[in-house]
């Protein structure tokens, strides 16, 4: 059972990947999922993420609140920060 | 009517435009822009990474605006990602059409929204390092003229 | 700094763009206007008649106002006089910089000026009769632009 | 003795060519000259000369005030209509 993570722009470096398989047991809330990152990646990474700089897109589709997500077994979850394009 | 690649190996310019020209005879002008590596500040490569599930969307969402806001003959986008080496074309936007005004606003907004909106991230190896490029305020004043 | 020309014989627009760019790999973008005689209305052939003593000297005065007006690393202006068929390249500015929003002003400019102002006499083939081209009010709209 | 004459856009089509020797006894100016030209042209092509719209090059530089013309020998002048460039 596992989600896929995809760091895109600097969050790539902090996370030492552009991306990684997350083992779930059951579906994390956002909340749930930050602290877990904060915990397997960084704090700093986890901060990053929680900011309003950086979007997210799950299963390719940009999610408008992210505090509503809920990521479940095979989603992929993209963190998107500013970008810096062109 | 619109053609909008994302690639991830070098293009040639010329030859793009040699045959969107080719393909838009009905129309009086053709404006490009050319964005390409350039040469200074140490610069050794440029890298682009795209998000797959947003990144080529994005780029032909923004040709339909781009095509209802003015009247083309037709419009040409194509931007590379990956690692591109000093000189190496990033960025090609074309627009045809009957009035010069409409295309030079048509690939000059296009322009702008695509540095600013897109979906790509971008590094730049100087010194035998990658850093990040944070993106500019002047992308942001550019779009805000639209 | 800058290249200027009248040309009495066809040219390749691309590959006049190829050697452009690659000439000012320090500049970022290159914005472009092709100008070509557009298919259409009936038109068989355009002719473009100049007057030596004025014509290119005036192209040259332009470029030299642009360079003066917006940071640039290259311009290149190439404008036809005599007989051209459907489909065949009028005019081909292009300005480098390494700031966009310059190239485009600059390029943009050119053209309006190009277009307004300069020493060109324009007639149209249609269904085997040359008409002369009146001056079109929206040229020196774009002009007041400036 | 003779000057040059050049016709450019729509005069070239009323004057019958883009360029003409014009015999000339003694210098000229603008009014002899609109005169000659209305004689031997059309008195349309010497009313549009004399016309706002119609600049004046003599040898090669643009004339500001065509009243003050004296054409002489040897003197090459173009009418230029408006231009329809481009």
């Amino acid at each position: 059972m596992a989600a896929r993570l995809v760091f895109l722009g600097r969050l790539e470096e902090l996370a030492g990947s552009g991306g990684a398989d997350f083992a779930l047991d059951a579906p994390l809330d956002w909340t749930a999922l930050v602290a877990r990152l904060s915990d397997e990646y960084s704090p700093e990474l986890a901060d990053l993420i929680s900011s309003d700089r950086v979007k997210v897109a799950l299963n390719g589709a940009l999610v408008a609140d992210k505090q509503g997500i809920m990521l479940s077994n095979g989603d992929e979850i993209a963190f998107l920060p500013p970008v810096s394009g062109g | 009517m619109s053609d909008v690649r994302l690639l991830a190996a070098p293009f040639d310019p010329a030859e793009e435009l040699r045959a969107f020209t080719a393909a838009h005879i009905v129309a009086g002008g053709i404006v490009s822009f050319l964005g390409q590596v350039r040469e200074g500040g140490g610069v050794e490569a440029l890298e682009l990474k795209h998000y797959d599930p947003l990144t080529l969307p994005a780029m032909q969402d923004l040709a339909v605006r781009v095509r209802d806001r003015w009247v083309l003959d037709g419009l040409l986008v194509i931007h590379r990602s990956g690692v591109m080496a000093v000189g190496e074309p990033i960025v090609l936007v074309a627009a045809a059409a009957r009035h010069r005004r409409d295309a030079f606003a048509a690939a000059d907004f296009a322009m702008d929204h695509l540095k600013s909106e897109s979906w790509f991230w971008k590094r730049e190896k100087v010194a035998g390092e990658w850093r990040w490029i944070e993106p500019r305020a002047q992308d942001f004043e550019d779009i805000g003229r639209w």
